[in-house]
């Protein structure tokens, strides 16, 4: 960064900078609440984990959400008990928590995190643009192990993956590991033979479909539901499969996205690397 | 006790990875070892989110069969917000992690060099 | 609490258009191009039907779930000024660039063009902190790739660096939006602005510093703005006028979001909550910023660089009109982000007409422009004129505010007076020089610069709107003087639009 | 037991850290910035957020090493020292 500067002085300065940073973490951190309370019962994340915003909502409608300084009361909003199994047509239907949040109560956080993924493919694209593929000089010929296995692990991993983002309401996972393990199998893929490269035009159509899907899920709560992302389907008995609502529709085309935008990423990167 | 101090040692953690990757950046004059940094700073970033939305008595933010997550009315998971702002986080970072890496790429094949030093003086 | 449900396609379209723009590709790459004119138009006149019919304020609920517990994008004055800004600048420099971005990748140019505008869109609307962060993540990877784009090398480090700073300062800015999480639980900006007073005043402070730290990377402000001049000199000309027009607009406003709404403490004056009161450091900064920015400008042989330098010393004015704390400073600060936006926007997009015809950006390289295109020249000198704060141009009123505050608030703040005056008396030298060697010198060569329609379609329309706002200034002011009061006000121009139950202090 | 292990996984990951810092290869440094990653990813877990730590794991230790040493191939600077 600072070309002129000699190496001692630029380390001693880092070392300043880092120490006065920490420093200051620390000292903030001695101010911070930790009770033998675990202290999700403060914060917005109460909502979401009974699944009550709808309650909580019509409270502060009626005014008596907040007190006079200003505290919440977020411990006196009644609560209806979930069941695993039992419980049915919550609001939210997915028994991952997280996932709820990431794709349902704060799904437009979700849209443009795909968006910059999306935005960071392009950008590889457009600044390695022009690099035209070497044909190698000589051609290892690919094992045959590898070329064999690397498609029957191909196909293990492909399916993984879209497990991992079809169950993303109920278990750990969701769209973007599922998307990334399908790309991570087409990394094999290039491992196992040389010269192999995906069908580009198919990959970019796949991610512009499925990014617009997502954008038109948002679009059909928009005029179904008056409100831009919001839930238009029934949501079912939580921790069944269909259960919750258009969190697997929007998960499928995260994943489909994700994985397609991520191998491009892999493509643009790998072309040229064969020797030469 | 000993709970309450494990906190500290995630948090210490969090902070040295910071640290280490500001370093890198600070000091390194190759493009490569900034980036190296630059995703440190991430791994550190991230650990110092889910950190703060732990508690050690915390159980996963899942409902299934057994995880009961509400106890007497209260609350008993660990904060799923954070977790969530962690998920992007972390796909922020490979995006950004995936384009740097493509303009030092660029850079080259246009320079011949990754020092940032030689960079600035085949500008001039 | 006013709702609008149907603003959410603000966001919505851009988007939209910017996934399906690479299957317009497949057809034609103009096609592409196109697609990123007519979604702005659209942005654009959305904008405008807000303004017009006066439907603002008004809050969009996303997923049917009410602020604080879901996002909201809370349109009010101020993102209903910078909403029609943005759109009309982006707007134009689609259609310049119809006509100059022509080789590479044009496709991936527009979709990352077309995103940028609506980031900063959303950017300006958005009711959460935590998705403001997202917002400057978009606006910053796609300004990245277009910084990079172009067939010079230079553009490559400049984009580099920029790349560093900007994910550094945006990892400050998520642990500050964390540490306010830690003690507020909520993200929501209307909450934590009611609420603000409740936490810790050390870790706010620190928070505070981080935040301030992270934004002023984006705004242009003194200590973290080194990758501006590599940056804004490497890119081509249309990207340097959208970063300068459309992407330090954003960062200020989310800068002077945070400051005065957020951590704001409402009285004469807004000063903030904390040990240190960030609207005077920001205040130091700008000033800073300026006197930096001016002087390095005043130096430099090189157009580009010099339009760079003298565009930090502008985002240093907006911030110091920003951070009297005012409604007279906040409506300065308002009426300088429109100036400087149009009229460095404009500066750039004529530069890269002149470049395109193998005229070099050295100062001397001017010499005689009035003898090959008259039209280049007179339109160079009005943005130059508005830039400088002559009467009957944009800039001048906005000056004439910023003095007009700094009078107002008195103590420590006149020497504001001294800053503007100082920047208008460099500015001037610089500019004239500039002019007068583009007037006098008769030139060897006296070869016609043809100038097609798409390219002067916006430099003429960025001329027409600096004269007619420094003829009729109510253009701007009237609603400026709505969104400083937005800023000023923070219960009653915020936080009651957004969550009306709330109490106030 | 878990309070033992997930220290000692703290200990390895600022260890990792410290390797990206001094090593004189680049190749070591990457590898070692992938096992930080995967060792926070192993902290996740314990920490009860098991969707952060299969994200972190197949997207930050997993996908971003590979592109970084596919970039690294594509300037053949795979094994050799950075004083260039």
């Amino acid at each position: 960064m600072m070309s002129d500067t000699p190496e001692m002085v630029k380390k001693v300065f880092a070392i300043f900078v880092v120490g006065i940073l920490i420093i200051g973490f620390f000292m903030v951190f001695t101010q911070m609440p930790k009770g033998n309370e675990v202290n999700v019962n403060n914060t917005v994340s109460r909502f979401y984990v009974m699944k009550d915003v709808d309650h909580a909502t019509q409270m502060l409608d009626k005014g008596t959400y907040f007190n006079k300084d200003m505290v919440p009361l977020r411990n006196d909003v009644p609560y209806t008990p979930i069941t695993f199994g039992k419980s049915s047509n919550l609001e939210d239907g997915a028994a991952n928590v997280v996932t709820s949040i990431v794709v349902d109560y704060r799904g437009f956080d979700t849209l443009g995190e795909v968006t910059v993924l999306f935005l960071a493919a392009s950008g590889v694209m457009l600044v390695l643009h022009g690099e035209k593929r070497k044909i190698p000089k000589k051609k290892i010929a690919p094992s045959e192990i590898m070329y064999v296995g690397t498609r029957i692990a191909f196909a293990v991993i492909f399916l993984f993956g879209i497990y991992v983002f079809i169950h993303g309401h109920l278990t750990p996972g969701g769209g973007f590991p599922g998307g990334a393990i399908i790309a991570s199998g087409i990394l094999g893929l290039f491992l196992g033979r040389q010269g192999y490269s995906p069908n580009k035009a198919g990959l970019t159509v796949f991610e512009s479909l499925s990014g617009m899907a997502y954008v038109i899920i948002g679009i059909i709560g928009l005029v179904g539901e008056k409100s831009f992302l919001a839930n238009f389907l029934p949501t079912g008995t939580i921790g069944d499969l269909f259960s919750a609502g258009f969190i697997a529709l929007i998960y499928i085309a995260i994943g489909m996205k994700v994985g397609s935008e991520l191998s491009a990423v892999t493509n643009a990167m790998i072309v040229d690397t064969e020797e030469d | 006790m000993v709970d309450f101090l494990q906190n500290w040692v995630y948090l210490t953690g969090a902070m040295a990875l910071v640290g280490i990757g500001l370093y890198i950046v600070l000091t390194n004059t190759n493009i490569f070892r900034i980036i190296v940094g630059l995703n440190i700073i991430d791994s550190g970033t991230n650990l110092f989110i889910v950190t703060i939305a732990w508690h050690p008595k915390s159980v996963m933010p899942i409902y299934t069969a057994t995880n009961n997550l509400v106890v007497n009315g209260h609350v008993i998971s660990a904060d799923p917000l954070p977790q969530s702002l962690v998920l992007t986080a972390i796909v922020i970072g490979l995006g950004t992690t995936a384009l740097a890496l493509a303009i030092a790429v660029k850079i080259y094949q246009k320079y011949g060099t990754l020092d940032v030093r030689k960079i600035k003086e085949g500008d001039r | 609490m006013k709702t609008y449900n149907l603003a959410a396609l603000l966001v919505g379209v851009p988007l939209l258009m910017a996934f399906s723009i690479p299957l317009f590709g497949f057809i034609s790459k103009q096609l592409a191009k196109w697609i990123t004119v007519l979604t702005l138009g659209f942005e654009f006149f959305f904008g405008l039907y807000i303004f017009l019919w006066h439907i603002y304020p008004f809050n969009v609920i996303m997923g049917n779930w009410l602020p604080p517990f879901g996002e909201n994008l809370y349109i009010g004055p101020f993102a209903t000024v910078l909403i029609i800004l943005i759109s009309f600048v982006g707007l134009m420099i689609s259609i310049y660039n119809l006509w100059s971005a022509n080789h590479g990748d044009v496709v991936h140019f527009a979709l990352l063009f077309l995103m940028f505008v609506g980031g900063s869109i959303g950017l300006v609307s958005t009711g959460d902190i935590f998705n403001i962060f997202i917002f400057m993540e978009i606006t910053g990877i796609s300004s990245f790739a277009l910084a990079a784009y172009g067939p010079e090398r230079r553009a490559l480090g400049g984009a580099f660096k920029y790349l560093v700073v900007s994910s550094i300062g945006s990892t400050l800015y998520l642990f500050g939006v964390l540490l306010i999480y830690t003690q507020l639980g909520t993200l929501n900006i209307a909450e934590i602005a009611a609420r603000i007073s409740q936490t810790t005043s050390g870790l706010l402070t620190f928070a505070g510093i981080l935040l301030v730290a992270g934004l002023a990377v984006e705004a242009e402000l003194f200590p973290f703005n080194g990758w501006v001049p590599d940056t804004y000199t490497g890119a081509v000309n249309p990207v340097s006028a959208t970063l300068s027009g459309i992407g330090s607009v954003g960062g200020v406003y989310v800068l002077f979001r945070i400051l005065m709404t957020v951590f704001g403490k409402d009285g004469n004056f807004v000063s903030t909550y904390g040990n240190i009161d960030l609207m005077a450091l920001v205040a130091i900064l700008g000033s800073a910023t300026v006197v930096i920015g001016e002087l390095s400008a005043l130096v430099q042989k090189n157009v580009k660089k010099m339009l760079a330098y003298s565009s930090m010393a502008q985002m240093g004015l907006v911030a110091i009109g920003f951070s009297i704390g005012s409604k007279m400073g906040s409506y300065a600060g308002v009426f300088q982000l429109v100036n400087h936006s149009i009229a460095k926007a404009m500066m750039f997009l004529i530069l890269g007409i002149i470049v395109s015809f193998g005229i070099g950006e050295h100062i001397e390289d001017m010499k005689g422009l009035w003898y090959k295109s008259p039209f280049l020249t007179v339109t160079f000198t009005i943005g130059s004129l508005s830039l400088l704060g002559l009467p009957l141009f944009g800039g001048f009123w906005s000056k004439f505010a910023l003095v007009d505050a700094s009078i107002q608030r008195g103590g420590w703040y006149d020497f504001v007076i001294a800053i503007v005056l100082f920047a208008s008396v460099v500015e001037a030298f610089y500019y004239l020089r500039i002019v007068g060697y583009m007037f006098t010198s008769k030139p060897t060569s006296t070869d016609k610069i043809k100038v097609s329609i798409s390219p002067a379609v916006p430099i003429v329309a960025f001329s027409i709107l600096i004269i007619a706002i420094g003829v009729f200034p109510q253009i701007v002011g009237g609603i400026s003087w709505n969104a400083a009061h937005e800023l000023t006000d923070k219960m009653g121009g915020y936080v009651l639009n957004v969550i009306p139950t709330i109490v106030g202090h | 037991m878990i309070t033992l292990f997930s220290t000692l996984l703290v200990i390895l990951i600022v260890a990792g850290g410290f390797v990206a810092v001094f090593s004189k290869k680049l190749l070591s440094s990457v590898i070692s910035m992938g096992l930080v990653s995967l060792g926070v990813s192993g902290l996740f877990f314990f920490l009860q957020a098991p969707d952060v730590a299969i994200t972190e794991a197949a997207i930050g230790a997993g996908l971003s090493t590979a592109i970084f040493i596919i970039a690294m191939k594509k300037i053949q600077k795979g094994g050799t020292s950075d004083d260039e």
